[in-house]
């Protein structure tokens, strides 16, 4: 049995940051309830589980996710999936496209357009809870997002705020300067306004543009080390 | 574990496994293959015993659940050579074809029976409305169980 | 027909109760899954969930390591021995297990050899298999289009899904009709998939015995001897000569067509035994029978009629798509590849007919057996009697009045069909008028008129079928090369007492006491004194089995004919015996006596001591005999129901408020069976019309795969069927009878169509097709602006 | 059709069976009737490692009247209440569900508590008790806590039960002179699942006004659902047709099912208008018959 399932909503993150979460395979299928990624093929593939629980009935599936497009431009991805349930009950096959929007400053729309395509055993007793029990797995699932990007903006903040305090000290006039080649506000402690990598980019940027290349080599390294440390996802710089 | 019995008024026991279902515990260990499986999903009745005097679907119970209680099957309700006036009437009637579902449906006959002594067509067809039959429509079915019921109020077979 | 023996002797006409029951309400029977041999092994086997799929990879050593699992056996191990494919009973292939590919959900793929059921079932859950989906294709119309995917490409000069074509009847004169016609009418007629689902699924235990070669296979099956003689050609090349193989089917839990194909399961319990040396078990449960066992129907059918304006039907067009799933595996007479279909003119006089059909490969399992009917007779007969309903209607004409006027009439008989059988002999009308009689026709329109002003719902539905039955004729008939006949052999013993096996399996019809009376009739030995016995290849003699209602028409008339060659030598015996000349002597029930002599006689039993005892010399001693029948001609059953029905307006629900049944199947050996077949039959025919159906969605998952989905009607569903019976004998027939145990079903789903439709015609609803379910019905009303 | 292994424990008292759940968590289940459990564990759907069976606990199978209130305890079987007199005289609405649920061999097993305490919406009790305001008892590490029917049912499959709580009981608080229920059922055939019921139950006060209506639905969410502005609608009305029939559509407009192979979405909202006004009318009718 197949069914689609539609789905848009807001989130209280720019577009970068929901971007950053969305092209990241192990955060991004993390926040399914039940999946989690087992190993990878190659850089677009990765092998997966999703165990699914409604009552009584618990299925596993085992199989791989495969990122088949991601257009950071347009903000569009197209993921598919296939897995077979562990004990040979059937299969799940899933296409889903995402596609991100700025809805205003700091928030994103979401639009997510999800075939699911079912065999077996679940298809054919289930069909009455599928809609329920896939309605209630996205429900899930962008309240889990929302969670995360709420720890990834704390987290990007967290990297800024470890070299900004250090920057604050050593060149307390220049603050107001990074602060506004960066675009957003940093406190003398070092606590500020970054939502996401490329804000943490603009941060590294407006720290080479006020102070040259002696704090921004610094700066590189403290965020870089932490960044590795805590398994925080940076593009290259 | 151990499972303790009285079937068909004998005393039986034997090492189970948990989920040993109470119609394999009948059917391959103590070897009584009147009680018949028919279905999965608890539809079709072929299984039906009597636990402790309850018609009950055999294939959805452990064997683990009977453990201490008494179990009749269809092997049991023949008494000193004098069959229960339902067997009886299943053949007066013509109350089975393949015989497969007979079994099940003498179970919950018998136990209906206990119970019910005028009962109407009705009253009959809900009763038997868990065992299904693929061969008789069941007219002579509820035909059998009139000629029992009347039996046994006539007090005696 | 009043009976020409006493109740003592049970002869023809009596209700004779059955031998089998002591058994069978003892809890005694023994079927296949109540047979229990010392070492045997259990196999279970791993089904794909895909209905299109690569196999890509099956890993086993997890299954292997389950405590009490000993092998999986794969299509890999049996491709060795080149037993991964089997033909079907058509003439097709049909894999065994899969090598590479699977065709649909629930195809086998590999079986796990266990030493306990639950071993087997823990095994059965620890093979891991990997596939590669392909696309599904669950529509036999998308599978007949340009560009859909080939599924057969096993076979390679195949480029397309159609695995035949086949057409009857004379086109040009039935387009001259139709174009001459004052009236057409056409309906696009679905008759889905549906399944027998007799209470015992199918299984087997096989032995095989390494010291002597020799092969015990006891199954499920309504066709033992054509079964081994498969298995002889299909396994002959490993040393399974058909000396070597023994085919018992014990008692059979109900059989209905279902149990006539060749099941992989049964060829992998045997490959089991034959590689181990032990005996194998292997029973189905019932979700598994239900998706893979032969289905029934699927019949897609544009059909049409031409009439004259004074309701005169003239012709008939009925251009079919046949679903077959993977592939043809189909239990049809080898000539007829759509079975009988084509005595789809039913009871009625056409001038011409045409009938086409497409036989189409699509992702489902195989199959197109009957449903308790003889080669998709029921299909054809649905499809008539619907028509002729929707003509008369159309016409404005009572149905009841419509079909009386186009009957075929009584001395028009023997009467050549227009689409080339040869009708045996009926009396349409009268079966007809007692149907209407008893249920109280005239009254009941009176009451629809009523009840229609006051909005209410009421319908009535009739259904006038024609069975063909019997199959039959060699010239015509035979599967996989095999002729249709079928067989009896006697052997009276010395004390009178007598033993007869036939070739065929009862399943619930009663045979070893409907041949017994047979005999008795023919013999005058007492019923109670002859033991029947089928089933068992090794004593048997061969025949082609039951099915397709060909037990009384064939088996029972190789059991009068074979009766007669008894009695022709006890006349021989006798005329010693008495001292008189073979033709001086007169035959009655049970004795030879001089004519005019009445009190110097001969009975059977004292003439069979004599055949053992006192033989006339130069005659071989002994009073055996073995008929191998060949009948001339099918039968033709034929019957009127009238079906009454109430409508629930706000739930759509169906209630058949009446069901008469007036049945003609000839002269009637045992009454008492003969009732109990049609309530059955009935009851066969109720549930299609209303309740059965297996359907598959877009990825061909199959709906309806457990007793949750397929709705087997319970006695609350059952009406209490009225029934009563003109007789009619057949003209061919030794005994003039014509079978009787699939005429239910097949006349029954359209009088209750009819009866919804006729309840709704004048919303202006001309057809729904079956099943007839509450959301069906309820769509139709809200269309047609009725509510509740 | 062979269950997946597990442990079989049979506790005889409910403080035993709680430590167990307690201990085991999530690996354990409750088997009381069996009726829904064994059937998925025979299909494997459902595999728990231990299996918790409460039908060797005391004290489990009263059904009696006291304190006001109709008490239903764990083991007390669907045949016990359709063989029940007070429940066919005072509890129609409950009589006619029991007659309803399974098949009479199911029903001498099959537990009301436990028809509850499974949480499919396809169950037939939960709307009858939605219906009839009932009261569940659960018994856990700290005792018993009672939990309203309106709170109970919080998702597929799932209840306000904690993973180590068991229910004990059920209490239907005794409906007063001049009141009367119904349940009724569209079924496929007996056995099946409601394509969709209707449970509903009225109390009318001296004038024949509506003083009390519940109304309960079965099988047209991912809950059983409590059709609370129909109920609200009666609320002081006189129960005539066209009353009954608005009530009805505001029920079928709370209904929120699903496709199957039952029947459409708008079947099935059809199908909630129109047996909520035949049960309504005849809760009315047996209602009148109890002054």
């Amino acid at each position: 049995m197949g069914i689609a399932i539609e789905q848009e909503f807001t989130l209280d993150a720019s577009r970068d940051l929901v971007w950053s979460l969305l092209v990241d395979p192990p955060r991004i299928v993390g926040c399914l309830p039940g999946a989690a990624l087992t190993g990878k093929t190659d850089e677009r593939t990765y092998d997966g589980t999703i165990t699914v629980k409604v009552g009584p009935v618990t299925a596993t599936y085992k199989g791989k996710v495969r990122f088949d497009r991601l257009d950071a431009a347009t903000g569009e991805t197209e993921l598919s999936g296939q897995g077979q349930e562990t004990r040979g009950k059937g299969s799940a096959d899933m296409r889903m496209r995402c596609r991100l929007q700025s809805a205003g400053a700091g928030r994103t729309s979401v639009s997510v357009v999800c075939d699911l395509a079912l065999t077996g055993l679940l298809a054919q007793f289930g069909r009455g809870m599928i809609q329920e029990v896939s309605d209630k797995m996205v429900r899930q699932f962008t309240a889990q997002m929302r969670h995360v990007l709420e720890q990834m903006r704390a987290r990007y903040q967290e990297l800024v705020k470890t070299h900004a305090a250090q920057f604050a000290r050593t060149f307390p006039a220049q603050l107001a300067e990074v602060e506004a080649a960066a675009g957003f506000k940093i406190s003398p402690d070092g606590t500020n306004g970054a939502a996401s990598p490329a804000d943490v980019i603009r941060y590294l940027d407006a720290v080479r543009k006020v102070g040259g290349d002696v704090p921004y080599t610094s700066a590189k390294l403290t965020i870089r080390n932490l960044a590795q440390r805590e398994n925080i996802p940076l593009p290259a710089f | 574990m151990r499972v303790q019995v009285v079937i068909n008024g004998e005393k039986r026991e034997a090492d189970a496994e948990p989920r040993l279902l109470l119609v394999h515990l009948i059917r391959d260990v103590f070897r009584l293959t009147g009680t018949h499986i028919g279905c999965d999903t608890t539809h079709c009745g072929a299984c039906t015993v009597l636990l402790d005097g309850r018609a009950v679907k055999s294939c959805t119970m452990f064997a683990a659940q009977a453990n201490g209680r008494a179990i009749t099957t269809v092997e049991g309700l023949e008494r000193d050579g004098a069959l229960h006036p339902l067997q009886q009437a299943f053949m007066e009637e013509h109350g089975l074809q393949c015989g497969f579902c007979t079994p099940g449906m003498l179970m919950t006959g018998v136990a209906f029976l206990e119970k019910h002594r005028r009962p109407s067509e009705e009253d009959i067809r809900w009763a038997i409305s868990g065992n299904l039959c693929r061969c008789t429509g069941y007219v002579n079915i509820v035909k059998a169980f009139q000629q029992a019921a009347a039996t046994l109020a006539g007090g005696g077979a | 027909m009043t009976p020409r023996t006493s109740p003592e002797v049970g002869g023809m006409g009596h209700s004779v109760k059955r031998k089998e029951d002591p058994r069978f309400i003892r809890g005694q029977g023994t079927y296949v899954d109540d047979i229990e041999l010392p070492g045997m092994l259990y196999l279970d086997i791993v089904r794909s969930p895909f209905a299109h799929a690569k196999i890509v990879k099956i890993d086993t050593a997890r299954a292997l390591a389950t405590p009490g699992v000993l092998a999986v056996i794969t299509g890999k191990d049996l491709e060795k021995y080149n037993l991964h494919w089997m033909p079907t009973l058509m003439s097709d292939t049909q894999m065994v297990l899969p090598v590479d590919r699977v065709m649909y959900q629930a195809q086998e793929v590999a079986a796990v050899l266990a030493t306990s059921r639950y071993a087997a079932a823990d095994g059965v859950e620890a093979v891991e298999v990997d596939y590669d989906p392909l696309p599904v294709v669950v529509d036999p119309h998308k599978a007949l289009e340009k560009g859909a995917p080939v599924l057969r490409t096993d076979k390679k000069d195949r480029k397309d899904n159609r695995i035949w074509h086949w057409e009857w009847g004379d086109k040009a004169a039935t387009d001259r009709l139709f174009s001459e016609a004052d009236v057409t009418v056409q309906e696009k007629l679905y008759i889905p998939r549906i399944h027998v689902a007799s209470i015992e699924t199918c299984g087997c235990v096989a032995q095989f015995d390494k010291v002597t070669g020799k092969l015990t296979v006891w199954m499920t099956t309504q066709a033992p001897h054509a079964i081994r003689t498969v298995f002889a050609l299909v396994a002959g090349h490993v040393g399974l000569e058909e000396h070597k193989i023994r085919i018992i089917s014990p008692d059979i839990g109900g059989g209905f067509g279902g149990k006539v194909p060749v099941y992989p399961g049964y060829v992998i319990a045997v490959a089991a035994s034959v590689l181990t040396g032990k005996p194998v078990k292997w029973i189905e449960d019932r979700m598994e029978n239900l998706q893979a066992d032969s289905f029934a129907r699927d019949y897609h059918i544009t059909a049409q009629v031409a009439a004259k304006k004074d309701g005169t039907l003239t012709a008939l067009r009925f251009d079919t798509v046949a679903d077959h799933g993977y592939t043809d595996a189909a239990a049809n007479p080898s000539k007829f590849p759509a079975g009988l279909f084509h005595v789809c003119t039913g009871s009625y006089d056409f001038k011409s007919a045409h009938v086409a059909v497409d036989g189409v490969y699509t992702n489902k399992p195989p199959g197109g057996i009957a449903y308790r009917c003889s080669f998709r007779v029921t299909e054809a007969v649905y499809a008539i009697e619907r028509m002729a309903d929707i003509m008369a209607h159309q016409l404005g004409m009572d149905p009841a009045e419509f079909r009386l006027k186009n009957f075929i009439k009584p001395e028009q008989f023997p009467y050549k069909s227009a689409l080339g059988w040869e009708y045996d002999s009926g009396d349409y009308g009268r079966a007809l008028r007692l149907a209407m009689e008893r249920v109280g026709y005239a009254e009941l329109r009176r009451e629809q008129a009523e009840k229609r002003k006051r909005g209410e719902l009421m319908g009535i539905g009739i259904s006038s079928f024609t069975e063909i039955v019997g199959a039959g004729p060699s010239k015509h008939f035979d599967i996989l090369g095999l002729k249709m006949f079928d067989s009896c052999e006697i052997r009276v013993h010395p004390t009178g007492k007598a033993i007869a096996r036939f070739g065929t399996k009862s399943q619930g019809q009663g045979h070893e006491t409907t041949y017994a009376q047979i005999l008795a009739e023919e013999l005058g030995i007492p019923a109670k004194d002859i033991q029947v016995e089928e089933g068992d290849t090794d004593t048997a003699p061969y025949g082609l089995g039951t099915y397709a209602s060909r037990s009384t028409p064939v088996a029972g008339a190789a059991a009068a004919m074979a009766s007669r060659k008894i009695r022709d030598k006890a006349r021989l015996i006798a005329a010693h015996l008495l001292e008189a000349a073979p033709e001086d002597l007169v035959w009655e029930p049970g004795k030879f006596s001089v004519k005019g002599a009445p009190g110097k006689a001969k009975t059977i039993q004292e003439i069979a001591f004599a055949a053992y005892t006192n033989h006339p010399q130069g005659m071989e001693a002994g009073l055996e005999a073995v008929s191998y029948y060949d009948p001339p001609n099918l039968t033709y059953p034929f019957g009127s129901y009238i079906c009454v029905v109430d409508i629930d307006k706000g739930t759509g629900e169906v209630k058949v408020r009446r069901f008469v049944a007036v049945d003609d199947c000839g002269n009637i050996i045992n009454p008492m069976i003969v009732a109990g077949q049609i309530h059955g039959g009935l009851t066969m025919g109720l549930a299609p019309a209303l309740f059965e159906e297996i359907s598959y969605d877009e990825q061909g998952n199959v709906h309806g795969g457990s007793f949750m989905d397929y709705l087997v009607p319970t006695a609350m569903e059952t009406p209490k069927w009225e029934c009563d019976a003109t007789v009619t004998p057949s003209p061919h027939h030794p005994l003039g009878a014509k079978g009787v145990g699939e005429s239910a079903t097949v006349g029954a789903p359209a009088a209750i169509a009819n009866a919804v439709v006729d309840a709704l015609w004048h919303l202006g609803v001309r057809h729904i097709d079956i099943p007839i379910t509450p959301a069906k019905v309820w769509r139709v009303l809200r269309e047609k602006g009725v509510t509740e | 059709m062979i269950p997946s292994r597990f442990e079989y424990h049979a506790p005889e008292s409910i403080e035993a069976a709680v430590a167990l759940l307690t201990e085991l968590g999530d690996d354990a289940k409750i088997l009381s009737g069996g009726q829904s459990l064994i059937p998925m564990m025979k299909l494997r759907l459902a595999a728990p490692a231990h299996i918790v069976d409460i039908n060797r606990v005391p004290g489990l199978a009263a059904l009696r009247e006291a304190d006001g209130a109709l008490h239903i305890g764990a083991l007390v079987r669907e045949a016990d209440l359709e063989e029940s007199d007070v429940v066919r005289t005072r509890y129609p609405v409950l009589h006619d569900a029991a007659r309803h649920i399974g098949d009479p061999l199911v029903r001498n097993l099959a537990t009301i508590c436990g028809n509850l305490a499974h949480g499919d919406p396809a169950n037939d009790h939960p709307a009858v008790m939605l219906a009839l305001d009932a009261v569940v008892v659960a018994a856990g590490p700290g005792g018993r806590r009672e939990i309203r029917i309106r709170d109970f049912f919080t998702g597929l499959y799932a209840t306000a039960l904690a993973p180590n709580e068991i229910l004990v009981e059920l209490k239907i608080p005794t409906p007063p002179a001049r009141s009367g229920g119904a349940y009724l059922k569209l079924e496929r055939k007996v056995g099946d699942f409601a394509t969709v019921a209707v449970a509903a139950q009225v109390t009318l006060g001296h004038d024949g006004t509506c003083q009390r209506a519940g109304i309960g639905l079965t099988n047209v969410g991912p809950t059983p659902i409590k059709a609370v502005k129909a109920e609200g609608y009666l609320q002081a009305k006189a129960l005539n047709d066209a009353v009954m029939k608005e009530a009805a559509r505001a029920a079928a407009e709370e209904a929120r099912p699903t496709a199957d192979n039952r029947g459409s979405v708008e079947y099935k909202r059809d199908l909630v208008r129109v047996l909520t006004a035949r049960a309504l009318r005849k809760a009315a009718d047996r209602a009148a018959e109890r002054r």
